[in-house]
């Protein structure tokens, strides 16, 4: 777009924002229609595809044999790598994981790690030495703003589905036996972002009000209505006010979210 | 940690997954899939899950690519982590390398590239979900993006393999029978102008029955190519569809 | 190889250093420490030891970042190999690069962007020895390293985090209350314009708990804010010294 | 060359080749002199330099111990490397492989793992943790034409050079043993390359032939006429008829070389 | 630097020089003071920092178990790693290491290594399996000329600080002990750097001199007098007579030092 | 896995090749080897196999490179993956950094360089074999390869080592001399100017001992000095004796 209909637009959004309205109908602190399918990848041990109005995000996990970090000696380890594919937007650059898409990975990580939702422990296969390590390999597909939140969802749905090979121990060699036993997650936390328009807040920004925000804030929830993760992005600022009562809409939404998955 | 099975091909001559030696698996295409590219694909074939998508013809980054009298095409095959056995790394391994350059060199022919002097058109493929074959329904599916993107085009690319199981010459492999069996002849073809434009081959076979894996790739090609056009149409159809 | 504490905080509701949950480490500011720079500033805060310098406005390499209508600001924050347990690799982590664009992020909004237009500022920020809380002693470093480059700005940003550790809210927490304890609020605060800059959260807290630690996180700005103006005014006065 | 003369070259090289003649004065299924010299680098297990004309390349295998692939774990490892070193030709850039010196050693590899040349049985040491890497390092070093050809054969030439020590397995390690024993190879698979130029097929392009060429077939043969490696390359097309009568030729070439060679 | 401010300058530090002086008051062969802090990084296992007049260098050693290299199995493993800190002047880039961040790491491990400082049998836990790998990082954090005389002097300051956990062997594995050795160094090798300008020599270069001069030779001096590295950098010559001037000069400089530090 | 030689020099005072303390080893040097290059020389001093080659004076790619008063002399030192014991990747290890800057800087005072603004010399050595004193055979053949490009020089750049090995100051170390001696000093020379232009050394020698070493080697390098201008010169007459 070019800077003149950006400024126009950004006018627009703000005005209608000031009166309580969007520009695609939707009230402040409504999310666009969620759709989540998962095990749609047969090859993955778990997977889900996400729709978030037009944002689209697949995940898959992967478990394989690793080694544990030396300060977790008895814990399996989770890695969260999110793929800004450039087929989802002209903006999206081929190439090494840039800031935004090592952002992306880090708060999704931080969701899933803090709130405890995998229990690590039931991982380790040999302490220091040989412990699970759950992939979570987050492929966005379609941009259309609020990547934080699809790219949760779709991670936690993939976890929801994942099932580990049933294996035994042969002198420290993990060997695959038959069937398959679901991995166990205790929580389902919630990413929900907020973006600052003209100082006010809209939860679930699209594409359109994410160029024009001010800056942006994630607070994950999980199942007690507890926080477990925070990130606000963008160079704009928040007031103490703003935050306290984003914390609170986020509890709201993430319950109304998880009520609507029956997670 | 999948075992190897003994036998490919049973007693009634039919496959793993029971097919007839000359039959093609399942195909699914859908054109127009992603609204921020200027055009692209889905393909499922057996379980292969493929998206293509097309941007351009643009300006080129770096400019310094650009070529005074055409267009540019690059073309970057990936694989999710996800889509295979073993988690793949999401940095491009050899074989990413040279698949993007023989998908490349396989759709160029089709592209009319002195059409728009200067531009770049950038081809993106990410397979979702391998199951053997990956190459063909990537070039089958990334055909149709550029046609969905308005690039004019002499004709359609279709792509399908061959190869060798258990002896017997057979039609569109799968992983399993691309793993176990004894050779793989992927093809690509412009139907109309029976223009050959990939041809790679790995494996032990004969000339008979090379000739004849190459016959039965080809035959392959011209049964996916009217799915290809009427994908097209179907987009083309609901746009209408949507317009009026 | 450090040996897990059991208890973080004693009977007598003191932390593992003596200080009380309340309670700021000692803090040691001093600007004007890197004669190459244009401004810089170095923090010790607990066993933190942290080196921010500021080079620009100045003609931005490569050129084609540069913006019309504003300055670009970049920022780096690395940690030395032997400023933690484990040697770190000195290529950069995606925890460097996620804390480069959260920092970059936390001090952009100080900045008079648009006075100085196609140009660059490189903030860069080494952390010589980490103890819990780098990404906050890091701001408060960096943002008088650019007021030092005489860089106009709106306020200084100060940066303090509060969590919480055996269920009490503490404030400005070192490296055994962050790996062991609950949850960390690092926050970042333009004070004059009470507006928060930097917001991250790990761990699990409550909404009460939560609106307590960030309060506590603020107050903790509160109190380094005086600590930064007196560091710039010690330079000044130096310096002035120095001139008469 | 400037594009006026590339434009001319490329006229009179197909004036010539309707005629069935070509500029350097070889029939159109004709070779260049080949020349084959073994053991040149005493340091490498085996080494080979092949002349094809004018286009050099140098060949060195090393046999390391390493790990076996998962699926794969009775058997040694083969990794084929080639490097378009600066030295061949003003076009060959500095730097990490790219696609063309990543194709190159691909079908150069393909060739000899397809074809069954080397025993990969006999290279393991312990099934699933140790086996024999057999590292084949594809040098080339001047470029005037037909890389994939003189590669091949390069590549084949230092493995049939190529002697390992002699070891015994104590404790799971590998001890060296005085002596050595030849690596045994059972094939000997060539590479037969083609340039189609102006609707004809030529055998073996030199370096202004593939300057002028539209597209270009390698067909790799083993001893028994067998097809075992193919490769089409640049931006043309051919007739399935085209591939056939390649397919015929670069059997019979092959056997000339085998013979020739003494292979 | 405009080119012009370099070339008066240029001939105003030659003049000087012709006549013994120098820019700063310094005799050519005096060195600007030098200043040595030890143990100023708690978490390395040893740190120093140095001041040669204004240029300043952190350095802090790791110890951590790795692997020996295949030809000394029964050796520790020294690693010098060098980081030309972007803050240490404007002219540094931020990167991978450079020819000259490699350069001065090279001549500083040469130093260090060639001069049989440490012991590094004693560094052996497992012949051909395990030993201590000793790395040593040089941050320089103010570029003011003469990198490689402080980082030697910083590396060795920072070794010779060094304590390593105590540690016992149990199945092969490293237990940390309670309390500390200090690392035993045997000698106090000194790197002193010359740079010839308009064919005068001078010791201890500062940038300005850097900055004119016409190449540079570091000879660095064990506690016994005998050199053990010498590196001459830059695009300018020395005649061999310099090259012994330079050697006797250097003897004497590195044991002013010594004395100077009480090493 | 070359077991260590008790002893490098025996009873009669002679090397483990046969060699006399002040002996060179076996050189065969042969300017005009590549013809794709500018210029090109190959050497082999006992199993080192050398070549180098020379583009230039050429455009500079990136262009900002180019300085608008003289050349910018380039260099690249590689080691094939097969050179030596060990399999060595082919990524460019610490060793091939420093060694291409040093050897650069070694052949630099012998080119004139203000006679091409605005260009670039590439030079590109690669080590086919290696046995010790690589970077001396690769400045004598890479000035070789400058003169053989046409290159205005004021000298041939001449280099080589002298070491010592058990107790006894010898030229020219091959590999296990290197490896399993007390000291090396490699030392390029223009011979005609007397200038030194690479000096580096490793091990450990007495003031004495250094001196020694430095003036043998000097020596080493006048010896080698005519057989390059020899080599030039059968380059010039064969290619004569081809014109005539």
């Amino acid at each position: 777009m070019s800077s003149v209909i950006v400024g126009l637009k950004r006018k627009q959004i703000a005005q209608l924002i000031a009166k309580g309205k969007r520009l695609d109908g939707r009230g402040l602190t409504d999310y666009r229609e969620i759709k989540v399918e998962q095990g749609i990848i047969e090859r993955a041990e778990g997977s889900a595809r996400v729709l978030l109005g037009k944002t689209e995000v697949l995940a898959g996990t992967k478990i394989e044999v690793g080694k544990p970090f030396p300060d977790t000696p008895n814990e399996g380890v989770l890695t969260v790598n999110a793929e800004l594919v450039p087929l989802a937007s002209p903006n999206f650059e081929p190439g090494p994981p840039n800031e935004n898409s090592i952002e992306l990975a880090r708060v999704v990580d931080r969701g899933i790690r803090e709130s405890k939702t995998i229990d690590f422990k039931k991982l380790c296969i040999k302490p220091g030495k040989k412990v699970f390590v759950v992939f979570v390999d987050v492929y966005v597909l379609n941009h259309d703003g609020n990547l934080i939140d699809a790219s949760a969802l779709a991670a936690l749905a993939a976890l929801l589905n994942t099932k580990m090979s049933n294996y035994e121990i042969e002198e420290d060699e993990v060997k695959i036996k038959p069937g398959y036993t679901p991995l166990t997650l205790t929580k389902h936390p919630i990413a929900v972002t907020f973006a600052k328009i003209n100082d006010k807040l809209v939860v679930d920004p699209w594409l359109e009000e994410e160029q024009t925000m001010d800056t942006r804030l994630t607070i994950t929830v999980d199942d007690e209505g507890n926080i477990c993760a925070m990130q606000k992005g963008g160079t704009g600022y928040f007031t103490p006010k703003q935050v306290l009562e984003a914390a609170k809409i986020a509890g709201e939404k993430a319950g109304e979210i998880r009520k609507k998955l029956n997670w | 940690m999948s075992r190897k099975p003994e036998k490919l091909i049973d007693k009634k001559g039919l496959r793993l997954d029971g097919r007839k030696p000359d039959e093609l698996r399942p195909i699914k295409i859908e054109v127009g899939v992603l609204p921020n590219t200027d055009g692209s694909a889905y393909i499922q074939q057996g379980k292969n899950k493929i998206l293509a998508g097309v941007y351009g013809p643009r300006e080129l980054h770096p400019k310094h690519l650009a070529l005074p009298d055409r267009t540019v095409l690059r073309c970057r095959y990936r694989m999710a982590p996800f889509s295979v056995q073993e988690r793949k790394s999401p940095a491009p391994s050899r074989r990413d390398i040279e698949l993007s350059k023989v998908i490349r060199e396989a759709l160029e022919p089709s592209v009319f590239l002195e059409y728009y002097p200067r531009t770049g058109i950038d081809i993106h493929i990410e397979v979702l979900q391998a199951d053997g074959g990956t190459r063909c329904a990537s070039i089958t599916a990334a055909s149709l993006a550029l046609a969905d993107a308005g690039i004019p085009m002499q004709d359609l690319v279709t792509a399908c393999a061959a190869g060798k199981v258990d002896n017997t010459i057979v039609l569109d492999l799968m992983d399993t029978e691309d793993k176990e069996g004894g050779a793989d002849v992927p093809v690509a073809l412009m139907p109309n102008l029976n223009a050959i434009t990939l041809l790679q081959m790995d494996g032990i076979l004969s000339l008979e029955e090379f000739e004849k894996a190459a016959n039965l790739a080809l035959e392959g090609c011209r049964k996916i190519y009217p799915m290809q056009k009427e994908a097209l149409k179907a987009k083309y159809v609901s746009v209408k569809e949507v317009e009026e």
